[in-house]
């Protein structure tokens, strides 16, 4: 419709006025695409796991940067570019797997305790205060541990610390979008709970909740870099980031770009989200923890 | 040696590093030739004498605990005298006598006696920690008495050939040092008669050991000996590399990666010891679950791996094939057992006299996390598999959790990368916790492998104190393994150390702690 | 509005004479059968403090409120910002449950009714709020904002729905290509007349208007006025109108109630309160009004000298609760709480002047 | 409420966080696989030794009986045995503790002290040259994991340069008073250990803080901004005080109280770091023993330093939040939530 | 006539905004005597504030632009020379906001402020120690002495407890009485020119008519002159000599306070004065239409689409001069082109509007007094008429 062109340029005119956030959207798209098409775009798909072709070749190991590696080879001889590659689908994964379980799970807690209070607000919200007690690398350390290493369990570990900034943003939210006036229209007009919270408050909070995404999915990236760098995320074979960077720590300084190279990876793709996050926070005028 | 490092930016910060003993509050600081660094990346745990249990805590104990038997620094180790001058075991097998040397004092100064020695083994198997796992079974301190100053009787609860070898891990404390103080004094202080003795504990940075002027023992005659030993805890290899080339270090552990050997190797002034020694490594497969049960697939893959790039190329060059179960550094090594080599078409026939398909095996590989060489073995084992169609999957582990899995068959991998250490040297200390059935359940006996014959063969040899019969039941219980070909014996590995070309004396036996014998050493400039 | 004979109030002001109200069904001044019922409302909101957040104390927004709305007719709320008026409202509406007293709504006492049972109830009275943009939820179209009673009551098929939200659309005055569009894309007023088609669209019988036009420009705020009173004409709604603009009542109003800190300070038919006025905050406000015309100064009291704010109302002066700003005030007044007292037929006012109101029942 | 009741309850508010986040993570380390008592004597103790261990150390008890005794022996400074070091975890913490501690004052301090004038000098230049960059710089201290800048300042300034020391903390400690390097050698009036000292601070230091100092900076930046636009501005203005004073006594106030609040923020965001940065820089501190208690299922010492960590983050967020509640009264009156 | 003490002439003010450049003020002429207290009237959105902004050099540029005009204070043309207007500015102007809520800061003590006001009144430099040593706290030597001014001042301005305001934060200060603190503030720099943008708008009115009486008392006092906006009519009344109405940027009539509102002559003007309801009676028609579009205003008249009264071809051509019916009263309306007295000119606008409208049924002008009765008669027979066709969303 008109008018939703019309909103439609809005946007799109205020993310014009900051030009990093459309670097931001371009780094993004680029790392999507990069991740669906990975196979086609890596030189050497099956050094990176690819169809559980194992490839190794032990006699290239540690291969300076060269135009066939463009990122070098590490020890197993395996093209760390193509690695890369392939660790951007573990970054992705991670970030939108976590978000989406934290949105999950922490929407509904900040929408029930901002909105219905009372008693239950209460203690959801004291039980969100304790998850935040700590800072969340800290606590997801704590959670992995039992759960055993692995991608998928580090992203349990996460998850489980993220939903609480979810419920405490929907909660802050929600408790200011509460008392607006069409909130008690729709209660006046003899609304549900369920109905008011769904359908009246939850479409006021999507902005901030939006922007806290993607602003997340960048340090989500970064905490799940971080697990896999201490030996608690994604295990080796896989090309994890984080978990290459520690696998290349070993051998510094000689090969410098074992590590770097990932490292290099992780920061792009978190400055895109942080740069796309940060236009949205623009365009939405909203201010997200 | 003992040049200034080439990046200092102040006297008292040799470049990178946690800084170094050289500086130290000793005193001794200035003479830079005579203090050792040996720089590690693990801390100890404790270094209680009757707690120690791994290299490092080892190399700190015996290098200030005496025992009443050592280790010579032959390959294979030899048994020689330590606080004894004499020892007789009676007819019974079981009753043992030490007579002790009457020249040997504690740092303190108090005399070695018989009651210290019959306090330490009390203590030992009262506080069931450390090594004592040894003489389970064995020792209880109702056998052990002093008979008088220098004279103890020790009566084992059963026969127990190895018993004698187990002895050189038997630190002996001076009782009244021990029962004068508090349970943490001795994680601060020694109460040992050692070469040498500890002055400086800085927890998780340092020990600064110096040298016992009044050793009974022999010191090197090719130079000097080392006055101060600084055991530098580096966490970061990284670090360990920078103070071998700025001289900081002089020996670095074993746990390094190759590269960092590597480097040290290029070095002018360093080396790198290679020894190849106790380092066996093995894939145990699950004996008794399927497809591993059969034999002939077992063959099949031992058939399959490619071993040469195993050596070669992963751990270039540092390592030998490993024939049958035991290292070929032990007593009673059988050399005439089959040697497994990369030989697909008769992997190809083993297969074929299984009832499997090689498509139909899917097979998961676990490996201790943070073990590059085991992960770099199970992504070649996987390209070598897969030549059979045979699809393995990688499985990092933390160890912990690898002793977890390893109690019941159930939750056991169907293949476990793991290293074997030994204790003592005796064929028995890889034998029979490996592939003894009474072993089930340890991280040690990961195939559960079960043959009533090879039970017999170990359990008789334990009892047996002939060592000549001893070894025929050994090469018997090879030979029969290696046939059943339980697990895949993959490669002895040599243990790297870093050395300083200025540190004469030095001899990689492998035995642990004893590898790091400081009073061997000498400054050989 | 204005349907009622105003001469009625006249002739009854003779019988009536100084007798002392009664907050009962035999007060005069409240009608038989009326739309609306409140007697002795009373709302307290909770004041939570010091460590561990326990109530230390209470605000009482609304304290002992009586007064009917008859069918048809304005009934209109006065007072200062914070005295309650909207509280009253809302309390009437149901957004809020009251602390004590009742509120009958066509011969129903729903003052205690849980959410199920309130649910009819909700058709018959809606609340038009005094700022149309937080009234409206900016992530709905118009067309949703407006369905969306007929969605929560289950009201027919989607095609049957569609068609009454472009019909109220029409009744207030509003292109039907408004359907589509956000709440941000109209003007104030647009916004108050979509507010004001939502409330329609169940056909209520009485209609809160909680100072529907002061967020509104004047010449909005006529259009908007207009509209309403069309409505009302049309539809034979009843309106209880809370406002600040003593103006606006002067206009459009049959009754007044007059609040000051969670009381009537005096009740009265419109007109009867303009021309005599008789409680001194009501003659205050009727002083503080700036006039816009040189003609309007005649209809307004003699200037009065103002002091003062609206105390604290969670700590509100003993006796008279306006005895500080009082220009009238006696000694009596700190102390003694006037209770309202019948000054003139249909008309009531809460003061010790009138003489004593030791048997009022409204305490 | 007066600021004193208003500091009062900030810090009695902390007290059920802190129980709760006991029990989540006591809770949450008794799910640990592996048994302790086995970890503690080695893969090759007898079953006797563990059992009679794992009496010793209650964990034959019902959780939450062992829940209880650790909380009753915590008050007495009593946080278990540690597998790993077989000492007390409290005796390892206070050990450990001040490395950490001074790492993470020294980055904060790096990144406020850095951080605060960025924001400013950005926000006063608003879409100017200043502004651009410091946003550009925000931008890249916040996406770069810690970790990565750790091990390239390293490659860097250790390696190649070699400036600065890779790893550790000093090169002679002084005697140990306060477990913070930097005070007891200057204590100890030993200046080269000071120097020492403030060397290895550098490089984990900085990387520590670059984040934090990046995020203070766009927060101080957009704050200062927005309180400029307020009206008290203007107001001020037209009573005829000087734009100076406005900016740095008036605007900076309340834009610093905005910035408080994304410094504890970050404050947490720090000490997360610091689990990562003080295994690189081989930091002999709390983060790095936490990290090898985690790696090797030391359940004592997981649940001590998590606890501590909550700890010093309540602890943190409540000092924040008084100095919210003085740089701006607004927080003390509209006081709760 | 001697100077007057502030003018502007030919105001021009554009916005960039996203869907355009907005010409918000449109060659607005405004002048405020000595003494005098001019009112600026119109509906929210017309520039008032806009206008205020420019006087007192705040307007946010970008996305404010000054495209052209002048701004004379006692004779010194203040646009072009930024440093001048602001010392102007802080030497003789002061202002009053809106909004009390938002206009003193909220981190300082009431005292503080005012101590500030008074230290640092007229200085447009301060050094780095001088403010070091006001972040701290430190007191001068005239501490006292600023103390007892400012509690006087308080006091002046009727706030009980003037010594305990001084130690209290704004929080802790009711809505009226932050505003007389405003007043306070802006008073303590002894300016001599104030101007007030809607300063009790938010506030009730019976503390709104306190106000308005202490600024009076306090402008006499002082002799000063103020601009006052408001888009309340009746305080303009209550405080105003003259009044300007506003409409889109333009100024729509000017006169004195009883000209414009019993005699209006701009049809806008009489329009926003109809639909205020009154004691004396209310119309209900208001205006049609809305303000215009900024970024496309109307050719000529930028009311002349919501006129009842417009002509075509001549409203929608140039934009309306300035007449002047009555001396010193002047309109921007084509009605009034032939050079009439004002009485007549009202009775041909009168006809015109209702010619051309059909509803703009306004009582006589000239009769003082509408007879109440008559006024609520006509009330009902117009309420019986039917009101569709009216509707303020004629924005197609
Ligand atoms: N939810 C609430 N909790 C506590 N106190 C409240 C609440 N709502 C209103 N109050 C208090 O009750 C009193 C009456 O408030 P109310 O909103 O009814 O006044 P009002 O007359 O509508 O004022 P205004 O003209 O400003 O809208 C005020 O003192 C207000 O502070
Ligand atoms: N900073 C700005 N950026 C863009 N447009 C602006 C800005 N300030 C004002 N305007 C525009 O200028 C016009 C006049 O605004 P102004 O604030 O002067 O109105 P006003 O008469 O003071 O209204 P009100 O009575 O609501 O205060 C409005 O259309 C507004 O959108
Ligand atoms: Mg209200
Ligand atoms: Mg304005």
């Amino acid at each position: 419709m008109e008018n939703r062109i019309e909103s439609a340029k809005r946007i799109a005119y205020r993310f014009r006025q900051n030009p990093l956030s459309l670097a931001g959207l371009a780094i993004i798209l680029g790392l999507v695409f990069i991740a669906v098409f990975a196979p086609y775009i890596a030189r050497h798909p099956q050094d990176a796991g690819y169809m559980g072709e194992p490839a190794v070749d032990f006699a290239n190991r540690f291969a300076e940067p060269s135009w066939e590696h463009p990122f070098g080879t590490d020890q197993a001889g395996r093209d760390i570019l193509s690695r890369v590659i392939f660790g951007t689908r573990y970054s992705l994964v991670l970030g939108v797997f976590v978000l989406t379980f934290a949105i999950g799970i922490g929407v509904p807690v900040g929408l029930v305790a901002g909105y219905v209070g009372g008693a239950l607000g209460t203690l959801l919200m004291r039980i969100t205060d304790v998850f935040l007690s700590v800072p969340p690398l800290v606590l997801a350390l704590a959670v992995a541990v039992p759960l055993q290493p692995s991608l998928r369990n580090a992203m349990i570990a996460i998850a489980i610390v993220w939903w609480p900034w979810y419920a405490r943003l929907v909660y802050g939210e929600v408790v200011s979008v509460r008392e607006e006036q069409f909130v008690e229209a729709s209660r006046g007009i003899g609304a549900s709970r369920i109905r008011i919270m769904f359908r009246e408050i939850l479409p006021n909070v999507l902005a901030p909740i939006t922007v806290k995404f993607s602003l997340d999915m960048g340090y989500a990236i970064l905490i799940g870099a971080g697990l896999g760098f201490l030996g608690l995320g994604a295990q080796p074979p896989t090309p994890e980031w984080g978990t290459m960077i520690s696998e290349g720590r070993v051998y510094l300084p000689a090969q410098w770009w074992y590590s770097t190279f990932p490292g290099l990876a992780i920061f792009i793709a978190v400055l895109g989200f942080n740069l796309l996050g940060d236009g949205l926070r623009d365009v939405f005028d909203v201010e997200v923890k | 040696a003992g040049e200034e490092p080439e990046e200092g930016i102040d006297d008292d910060d040799n470049g990178n590093g946690t800084g170094n003993g050289n500086g130290n509050g000793n005193g001794n600081g200035e003479d830079d030739d005579s203090s050792l660094v040996y720089a590690t990346t693990i801390a100890p745990s404790t270094i209680d004498p009757m707690g120690v249990s791994d290299n490092f805590e080892n190399i700190y104990a015996v290098n200030v605990y005496d025992s009443l038997m050592m280790y010579s620094d032959d390959t294979p180790p030899e048994l020689v005298d330590g606080l004894v001058v004499e020892w007789d075991v009676a007819d019974d097998d079981q009753t043992y006598e030490f007579t002790l040397r009457d020249d040997a004092t504690f740092h303190n100064g108090d005399p070695v006696t018989a009651d210290d020695v019959v306090y330490s083994i009390t203590r030992m198997m009262e506080m069931q920690m450390g090594m004592s796992w040894m003489w389970a079974g064995t020792l209880s301190p109702d056998g052990v008495s002093a008979v008088d100053e220098t004279t103890v009787e020790i009566e084992t609860d059963r026969t127990f050939a190895p018993f004698i070898f187990t002895l050189p891990y038997h630190p002996i404390v001076n009782e009244a040092e021990v029962e004068a103080n508090d349970e943490d004094w001795l994680q601060d202080n020694d109460a040992g008669s050692g070469p040498y003795q500890l002055v400086e504990h800085v927890r998780n940075e340092r020990l600064v050991l110096e040298r016992n002027d009044d050793w009974w023992g022999e010191w090197p005659d090719g130079g000097d000996p080392f006055d101060e030993v600084v055991m530098e805890i580096v966490p970061e290899e990284g670090t360990i590399n920078g103070m071998m080339g700025s001289q900081e270090a002089d020996i670095t552990d074993e746990w390094l990666s190759l590269q960092t050997y590597q480097e040290i190797e290029s070095m002018d002034h360093a080396s790198v010891s290679d020894e190849v020694t106790f380092s066996p490594l093995y894939v145990f497969m699950h004996n008794q679950r399927e497809p591993l049960d059969d034999v002939n697939v077992r063959k099949a893959i031992s058939y399959a791996v490619d071993y040469e790039t195993i050596v070669d190329d992963i751990l270039e060059g540092n390592a030998e094939r490993l024939q049958g179960p035991l290292p070929d550094a032990m007593w009673g090594h059988n050399s005439d057992v089959t040697l497994y080599d990369r030989d697909l078409d008769q992997a190809q026939a083993y297969l074929d006299e299984s009832p499997y398909d090689g498509e139909d095996i899917e097979l998961t590989y676990t490996y201790v996390s943070g073990l590059t060489v085991t992960e770099n073995i199970g992504l070649l084992m996987q390209t070598n598999l897969a030549e059979l169609g045979i699809t393995l999957e990688l499985e990092g582990a933390p160890w912990t959790r690898i002793t977890d899995m390893v109690t019941d068959p159930e939750s056991t991998s169907d293949m476990h990368a793991i290293y074997l250490s030994f204790s003592y040297v005796d064929p028995d200390t890889f034998l029979y916790p490996a592939w003894h059935s009474d072993s089930h359940g340890s991280w040690e006996s990961a195939s559960w492998y079960h043959n009533e014959q090879v039970d017999q063969l170990l359990d008789d040899a334990r009892t047996e104190i002939d060592q000549d019969a001893r070894i025929e039941m050994y090469e018997e219980v090879q030979e029969l393994m290696t046939e059943d070909a339980p697990a895949l014996f993959v490669v002895n590995e040599a243990e790297l150390y870093g050395i300083n070309n200025r540190v004469g004396g030095y001899v990689d036996n492998g035995l642990v702690g004893y590898s790091k014998a400081f009073w061997r050493l000498y400054n050989q400039g | 509005m204005r349907t009622q004979d105003t001469d009625t109030s006249s002739a009854s002001t003779a019988s009536s004479g100084e007798t002392v109200t009664n907050d009962t069904a035999s007060d005069p001044h409240l009608e038989e059968d009326p739309v609306l019922k409140v007697r002795d409302l009373k709302k307290y909101y909770p004041i939570t403090g010091g460590l561990f957040k326990t109530k230390v104390g209470e605000v009482k927004a609304v304290d002992g409120v009586s007064f009917d709305v008859r069918r048809g007719e304005t009934y209109a709320i006065v007072g200062e910002s914070g005295c309650g008026k909207t509280t009253l409202g809302k309390t009437i509406a149901r957004l809020h449950a009251p602390t004590s007293g009742t509120v009958e709504f066509d011969g129903t006492d729903i003052s205690s009714l849980g959410e199920r049972e309130l649910k009819p109830i909700r058709r018959e009275i809606q609340v038009v709020y005094q700022d149309p943009t937080s009234s409206l939820n900016p992530r709905k179209r118009i067309k949703d904002i407006v369905a969306e009673p007929l969605i929560v009551h289950d009201i027919g098929s989607k095609a049957e729905r569609s068609e009454r939200v472009k019909s109220l659309l029409k009744r207030v005055d509003l292109p039907v290509d408004f359907l589509y569009r956000y709440p941000n894309e109209l003007s104030g007023g647009q916004k108050q007349r979509v507010a004001i088609a939502r409330a329609l669209t169940l056909n209520p019988t009485l209609l809160v208007l909680d100072e529907p036009t002061s967020a509104l420009d004047v010449s909005v705020q006529a259009k908007v006025i207009a509209l309403l009173e069309e409505l009302q004409r049309d539809l034979n709604l009843s309106y209880l109108l809370i406002t600040h603009d003593l103006s606006l009542t002067k206009n459009i109003a049959d009754r007044i109630g007059v609040m000051y800190l969670g009381k009537f300070m005096e009740r009265a038919n419109a007109a009867e309160l303009f021309r005599s006025p008789q409680n001194p905050y009501t003659e205050q406000l009727l002083s503080a009004i700036p006039i816009v015309e040189q003609s309007e100064a005649e209809l307004k009291p003699e200037k009065i000298q103002i002091r003062g704010e609206t105390p604290d109302p969670s700590d509100p002066p003993s006796g008279c609760s306006f005895h500080p700003r009082c220009h009238r005030a006696i000694d009596a007044c700190s102390s003694d709480e006037p209770s309202l007292v019948d000054v003139g037929a249909d008309h009531d006012s809460r003061c010790l002047l009138h003489g004593d109101g030791d048997d009022s029942s409204d305490t | 409420m007066g600021f004193k009741s208003y500091v009062l309850r900030r810090i009695l508010s902390g007290i059920p966080v802190f129980i709760g986040l006991s029990m989540l993570i006591f809770f949450l380390a008794r799910v640990l696989p592996g048994d302790p008592a086995r970890l503690a004597l080695g893969p090759r103790a007898s079953d006797e030794a563990v059992q009679s261990l794992r009496d010793q150390m209650g964990l034959n008890d019902p959780v939450v009986v062992q829940y209880l005794n650790y909380m009753a022996g915590l008050f007495q400074g009593d946080m278990g045995i540690s597998l790993t070091t077989n000492r007390n975890v409290a005796a390892d913490l206070v050990y450990f503790f001040p490395a950490t501690f001074e790492l993470i004052t020294v980055g904060m301090t790096i990144a406020v002290l850095f951080g605060v004038p960025l924001g400013i000098i950005a926000g006063q230049n608003k879409d100017r040259f200043e502004d651009n960059a410091g946003r550009l710089f925000a931008f890249f201290g916040v996406s770069m994991p810690a970790f990565w800048v750790a091990i390239l300042l390293q490659l860097l300034f250790a390696f190649y340069m070699g400036w600065l020391p890779a790893t550790g903390r000093i090169a002679t400690a002084p005697p140990r008073i306060t477990g913070l390097m930097l005070v007891d050698s200057l204590i100890a009036t030993d200046f080269a250990a000071f120097r020492s000292a403030l060397a290895h601070l550098v490089l984990p230091a900085f990387t520590l803080a670059l984040a934090p100092m990046a995020d203070i900076a766009r927060m101080t930046r957009s704050s200062f901004i927005e309180e400029f636009n307020k009206d008290y501005v203007h107001a001020l203005e037209t009573s005829g005080i000087p734009a100076k004073l406005i900016a740095y006594k008036y605007v900076l106030k309340s834009s610093f109280a905005a910035t408080l609040t994304i410094i504890a923020l970050d404050y947490g965001f720090l000490i997360g770091s610091a689990f990562l940065i003080e295994i690189v820089f081989a930091w002999p501190g709390m983060a790095r023993y936490g990290v090898t208690a985690i790696l090797e299922n030391d359940i004592n010492a997981i649940v001590g330093v998590t606890l501590v960590v909550g700890l010093v983050y309540i602890i943190a967020n409540m000092v924040v939040d008084i100095m919210y509640g003085y740089f701006d009264p607004r927080v003390r009156y509209g006081g709760d939530e | 006539m001697s100077d007057p003490l502030l003018e502007i002439s030919d105001l021009h003010v554009d916005f960039n905004t996203y869907d355009g450049r907005s010409k918000v003020i449109n060659g607005v002429d405004l002048h405020v005597d000595e003494g005098e207290t001019v009112a600026i009237v119109g509906e929210s959105g017309c520039g008032k504030s806009v206008t205020a902004e420019t006087i007192m050099s705040m307007l946010p540029q970008p996305p404010g632009e000054i495209t052209g005009g002048e701004l004379r204070y006692r004779g010194e043309e203040l646009l072009g020379d930024p440093p001048a207007h602001k010392r102007v500015k802080a030497e003789s102007m002061g202002m009053i906001f809106q909004d009390p809520m938002t206009s003193l800061s909220p981190v300082f003590t009431v005292g503080e402020m005012m101590r500030d006001v008074l230290t640092y009144n007229g200085k447009t430099e301060v050094g780095w120690l001088e403010l070091g040593k006001s972040v701290l706290g430190r007191r001068g030597a005239d501490e006292k002495a600023m103390r007892e001014r400012s509690i006087e001042l308080l006091d002046r301005l009727q706030i009980p407890d003037p010594e305990g305001v001084l130690d209290r934060y704004p929080v802790e200060l009711s809505g009226g009485m932050r505003q007389r603190v405003l007043i306070a503030m802006a008073l303590l720099g002894e300016p001599e020119f104030l101007i007030a943008d809607e300063p009790t708008t938010a506030l009730d009115v019976t503390v709104q008519d306190q106000l308005i009486e202490l600024l009076r008392e306090q402008i006499d006092r002082e002799g000063l002159s103020m601009l006052y906006i408001t888009h309340n009519l009746g305080v303009a009344r209550r405080i105003a000599d003259r009044i300007y109405v506003m409409y889109a940027g333009e100024i729509a009539e000017v006169g004195t306070r009883d000209e414009i509102l019993d005699e209006p002559l701009h049809p806008y003007s009489r329009g926003l004065i109809d639909s205020i309801p009154k004691l004396t009676a209310f119309q209900r028609e208001g205006i049609d239409g809305l303000l215009p579009d900024y970024t496309e205003p109307p050719q000529g008249c930028r009311f002349h689409p919501r006129c009842p009264a417009a002509m075509d071809g001549v409203c929608d051509g140039e934009k309306p001069p300035l007449y002047e019916p009555a001396d010193g009263h002047q309109v921007a309306c084509y009605l009034y082109d032939d050079q009439m007295n004002a009485q007549d000119a009202l009775e041909v606008a009168q006809t015109e509007i209702e010619f051309e409208g059909g509803s703009l049924d306004h009582p006589e002008v000239s009769s003082s007094l509408g007879d109440e009765t008559a006024a609520e008669s006509a009330d009902r027979t117009e309420m019986n008429e039917p009101t569709s066709g009216q509707t303020d969303g004629g924005n197609r």
